[in-house]
């Protein structure tokens, strides 16, 4: 099923759907990050993902593009899942808002861009979430350091 | 027309009923609530960082703290998504199974037994309170001789269990079940058919089913707006698709809906935890599969081998192939996701944790404006959240 | 009044100059002592985890009003701060104006590995020990600690109460109180 | 029958006499306030299966004098943001009115002392209810007095909550009553009493049940007792008016709220229970009868939730003031065709 919802994006929006991968039964769509609004919207109108599980930013420190924003959907009727990605380069790290297709990304696009800096267009609220409101940084990124920067290194193992 | 002047109150973060440290600004018109504002953010422990720098299993406990009222409904989500990421998910033994149910349900009665408490409390029952304490001791006892302590247990290992049962547990929890029903009617009695009790929820904090799928509410709360939806049933996990149970639903949208959905529930979670005990077969406890799983404890102290294998896994950990996968589990609060990325190494490259509650208080300022100040109090018990899980 | 935390003070010379050590003072000693020590008001304040087990310790098991503990909900009546949890660093001015609030005498019990060390949570945003901003009277270890940890380390403070001298004296405003 | 003592016929023992009985009756009031505070947390602790106090003293009986010995010993803290002179002010003018509302109270009938008759009353004032509805009128002042003079915006909306409260549960409590002195045809206390006097079945709680209901609970909300303790609602408002409040000062709110308890039960049961009569010596009778309604008065506070603020206005103004009045009306028809 979610691979015939994936069909039909494929042929809504052929130029902008990357990448399509399944590991262990779930289906991950990478797609360019101009359309996401839209194909979000034709996710939600057309094929049922009606409900935004979660939405988070993950920082491949390293690599080209650095950053990706990940949102998993739900379809509340089919009880299916699908994973969107969409890749952010480090050096316009911002993304178009989700928040008007569904209201729960209000706050996980906060929460993104408070603890990794990805920031996103015309959100109707951006703000620190969860550090303070003048903190240096975002904590999330892999090249801050887990114990704060103006900390000497913990020299023992921690894993 | 005259000029109205509003008055802004900071509820919390230190204030008794904002259940932990979530702050309210709250701009009021006398009585009214014109805006709420919600400030989270104060219990940030950075627990999705430091699980990144810890491996699998070391990374187990801190998930124990984050909805510290159901621990092991967090260990559960945890240990399932790192065997959906392992892709050992069809190995765990039945045994394991079964009592992974068993304590994610008496999990569940515990949370909901703290919700009921503070909720009756925060809105002036304070007999409640000591009532739901004393019958949620029964099962901290349970959590002790099982895991040794009383909270944060940290009793699943992905592949199964860390210990078998200990003796008599069982009989603890048919007893405790037996009673349980007994004792939800007692709080019953003193709340549900109590005229002021019925004044202060019924219509207090609605929400439509529109507005609750929009803006993300899970668990309990979304049922109470007339979604049916469980995890439990339509995405089942560790076994639910064999227990035979209801999903409570009703459609009132109000506080009272939610409450008297919650203690439902706790019906329900009796009746699967019955279904589990009459299940619990003897068996192995932890999967075969030598690369994640330490092997018993026997084996350590008594061949080379064995005290090799346990010092390889606790030392380096396992390595799951890189990919991605999201495991939700219908958490007492809502639907708790785990998101966890590997990259081949033995720390998880990226865990994001999806908590039921962060998404849950968004509802919040849509819930109470143009109400009254008590039913600021009255919403945030109903939303049933835990700063534990909503800052990480 | 006022009350010297700090263990400078508690030098023998230092109250012999105030009202002195002698039978009349120090059996008024022991009274405000015992006043104090047997009426221990704690906030209702907690953080994280260890305020569950704080109110459970509260309820009907374990019931700390027996010992006459009564939480109350504004610091202006509260004798007794617990920190409860992980302090962050976003938290720590607020507990420092809630700290500030509170009347003296007052002390500060810190229940669990986090608000003692920072316990497992080394990270950017965490304090890593509550105390090196307030001084702590009694540590409680654990994480979280039980009921009886937490009953422990209140009969403890209760014997440090007991301990302190010139305490008559500080409240009506000859002298510091020496701590127990 | 003897003559009754006044100042013109024994000066120097009617002084002294007076000043005995306000001695012993302010002495017994302080003593029951503060232990009311013991049993208060004994009798919840037991509802709530827990033991309340035991460790201070034997039984835990020592806790209240631990408590208040540690309140006085506290330091004293007045915001800077506060109004100084109202912010002190404040506890004393909630804590005087409830204890001179005792002073028309009567506890007993005469005693003969060196041939007078004395009465086991302070004062018998001929509007004695008036009375007591003017010091409960005058006791809310203290609270709103707190509440603004705090400067906090918890204290002021605890404040405003009792004053609105008040005003609206006085009225229907003032309409109950005037319903017993349609009965027994004055304002005077003694003279209630007298005209319950009679058997059992004379006291005003059979002739009038209705008025005896809506006065408990318009007393209630008088005294901001759980369910309406809207003003200090510790999960809203932290502590309400008293949120800033501390060492001794603090404490005197607390003997309010208690003092307040024991009138307001006094007055219950001489309006509607015969005051002193009774199987034993009169004191003792009546001090039964307070016992028992702060006994119902905890009970109530270990079982009920919280009305709302609209609520508690709504019940008020729409349920207890309408049914006060009926309750009027119905009496006035009987007592005038019957």
């Amino acid at each position: 099923m979610s691979q015939a919802v994936v069909a039909k994006l494929r042929e809504a929006f052929s130029a902008d759907v990357l990448d399509v991968k399944e590991y262990r039964g779930e289906v991950t769509v990478t797609v360019k990050k101009e359309e996401i609004v839209a194909i979000c919207q034709f996710l939600k109108d057309e094929a049922g993902y009606n409900f935004l599980c979660d939405l988070c930013g993950v920082d491949y420190l390293g690599q080209q593009p650095r950053f990706m924003v990940v949102y998993n959907l739900y379809n509340i009727t089919t009880k299916e899942r699908l994973r969107v990605k969409v890749p952010v380069e480090e050096e316009n790290p911002r993304v178009d808002t989700v928040s008007t297709v569904w209201s729960t990304a209000n706050w996980p696009e906060r929460e993104c861009w408070d603890l990794m800096g990805i920031s996103f267009n015309n959100h109707p609220d951006l703000r620190r979430i969860l550090m303070a409101e003048g903190w240096v940084g975002h904590p999330l990124r892999k090249d801050y350091p887990l114990q704060g920067p103006d900390r000497e290194p913990y020299q023992g193992r921690l894993s | 027309m005259a000029k109205k002047e509003t008055m802004t109150i900071n509820m919390g973060p230190q204030h008794p009923s904002t259940h932990g440290v979530l702050q309210l600004v709250l701009e009021l018109d006398g009585e009214t609530v014109v805006n709420a504002v919600p400030h989270i953010g104060f219990l940030h422990r950075g627990v999705e960082k430091l699980a990144e720098n810890r491996s699998y299993h070391r990374a187990l406990p801190l998930t124990d703290r984050l909805d510290y009222l159901a621990p092991m409904s967090n260990n559960l989500g945890y240990v399932l998504t790192v065997e959906k990421l392992l892709g050992i998910t069809d190995q765990i033994p039945e045994r394991a199974k079964v009592v992974r149910v068993m304590m994610a349900e008496l999990t569940r009665i515990k949370s909901h037994l703290v919700w009921l408490a503070t909720h009756a409390l925060d809105i002036g029952a304070m007999t409640v309170f000591l009532y739901c304490f004393r019958e949620r001791e029964q099962i901290m006892d349970m959590y002790e001789k099982l895991s040794g302590a009383r909270m944060t247990s940290n009793y699943f290992r992905v592949g199964g269990l860390s210990l078998d049962l200990p003796e008599g547990f069982v009989d603890d929890v048919t007893s405790f079940i037996d009673d349980m029903p007994g004792h939800l009617d007692t709080y019953e009695g003193l709340l549900t058919g109590n005229k002021i009790w019925q004044k202060r929820t019924v219509g207090v904090a609605p929400i439509s089913a529109e507005d609750a799928i929009d803006i993300g509410l899970t668990g309990p709360a979304l049922r109470g707006s007339g979604v049916d939806w469980d995890l439990r049933r339509d995405n089942p996990y560790s076994g639910y698709e064999d227990y035979d149970f209801e999903v409570i639903t009703r459609d009132g949208c109000d506080t009272f809906d939610r409450y008297k959905n919650r203690l439902d529930e706790m019906r329900e979670s009796c009746k699967i935890i019955r279904q589990a005990v009459d299940k619990l077969q003897p068996g192995p406890i932890l999967a075969d599969v030598p690369d994640v799983c330490l092997p018993p404890k026997k084996d350590v102290v008594n061949s080379i081998e064995g005290l090799i294998h346990q010092f390889k896994i606790i030392t380096e950990g396992f390595k799951p192939e890189p990919g991605e996968v999201y495991q939700g589990v219908e958490a007492p609060k809502g639907e708790l996701g785990y998101y966890m990325i590997s990259d081949g190494s033995a720390n998880p490259f990226r865990m994001k944790i999806r908590p039921p509650s962060f998404v849950n208080l968004q509802a919040l300022p849509k819930m109470v404006e143009g109400k009254l100040l008590a039913d600021v109090i009255a919403a945030i018990g109903t939303l049933d959240i835990v700063l534990g899980e909503i800052d990480r | 009044m006022g009350v010297t935390q700090g263990a400078e003070k508690a030098s023998g010379a230092e109250y012999s100059k105030v009202l002195g050590n002698n039978v009349l003072t120090t059996s008024l000693d022991l009274v405000v002592n015992w006043s104090r020590s047997r009426s221990l008001w704690p906030m209702t304040f907690g953080l994280a985890c260890c305020a569950i087990e704080m109110m459970a310790t509260g309820a009907a098991r374990f019931d700390l009003d027996r010992m006459g503990v009564l939480f109350r909900a504004s610091p202006r009546q509260a004798d007794v701060i617990i920190i409860a949890g992980t302090v962050t660093h976003k938290m720590l001015p607020v507990i420092k104006v809630v700290y500030e609030q509170m009347p003296e005498p007052k002390y500060v019990v810190a229940m669990g590995a986090c608000a003692s060390s920072g316990g497992v949570f080394d990270t950017y945003s965490v304090v890593q020990g509550i105390d090196q901003e307030l001084p702590v009277d009694v540590y409680v270890p654990g994480c979280p600690p039980r009921p009886e940890a937490l009953l422990y380390g209140l009969i403890k403070l209760q014997e440090k109460i007991m301990r302190e001298r010139n305490t008559f004296g500080a409240a009506i405003g000859a002298g510091d109180v020496i701590p127990g | 029958m003897p003559e009754m003592l006044s100042l013109s016929n024994d000066p120097i023992l009617f002084l002294s006499l007076m000043l005995a009985k306000i001695l012993a009756v302010f002495i017994v009031v302080i003593l029951i306030v503060a232990y009311a505070t013991y049993a208060e947390r004994k009798i919840i602790g037991r509802m709530q299966t827990r033991l309340g106090p035991t460790m201070t003293g034997p039984l835990g009986l020592l806790q209240p004098i631990a408590d208040g010995l540690k309140l006085f010993f506290k330091e004293d803290i007045i915001p800077a943001q506060s109004s100084k002179l109202a912010f002190l002010l404040a506890p004393m003018m909630i804590l005087v009115p409830a204890f001179i509302t005792v002073a028309v109270i009567p506890f007993g009938g005469d005693v003969v002392i060196k041939g007078f008759a004395v009465p086991l009353q302070i004062t018998d004032l001929n509007i004695g209810i008036l009375y007591i509805l003017a010091m409960a009128g005058l006791g809310v002042y203290g609270i709103v007095l707190a509440g603004w003079a705090s400067n906090s915006k918890y204290s002021l909306l605890g404040g405003i909550r009792s004053a609105a409260q008040v005003i609206s549960y006085e009225l229907a409590a003032g309409l109950a009553i005037i319903a017993v002195f349609m009965l027994s045809g004055t304002l005077s206390l003694r003279g209630i009493v007298a005209a319950q006097s009679g058997s059992v079945l004379d006291w005003y709680i059979f002739s009038q049940p209705l008025a005896f209901c809506l006065f408990v609970i318009t007393s209630l909300a008088e005294i901001n007792r759980t369910p309406f303790d809207l003003p200090e609602a510790e999960t809203e408002l932290v502590s309400g008016f008293c949120t800033e409040y501390s060492s001794m000062k603090y404490a005197l709110f607390f003997m309010a709220e208690y003092a307040n308890m024991i009138v307001v039960s006094a007055i219950t049961a001489t309006l509607f229970l015969g005051g002193p009569a009774g199987p034993f010596a009169g004191p003792i009778n009546l001090l039964l009868k307070v016992f028992f309604f702060m006994f119902l008065f905890i009970w109530i506070r270990a079982t009920f939730p919280r009305v709302r603020y609209d609520q508690l206005m709504f019940m008020g103004w729409k349920v207890f003031l309408p049914l006060a009045l009926l309750n009027i009306v119905i009496t006035g028809a009987v007592v005038v065709f019957l």
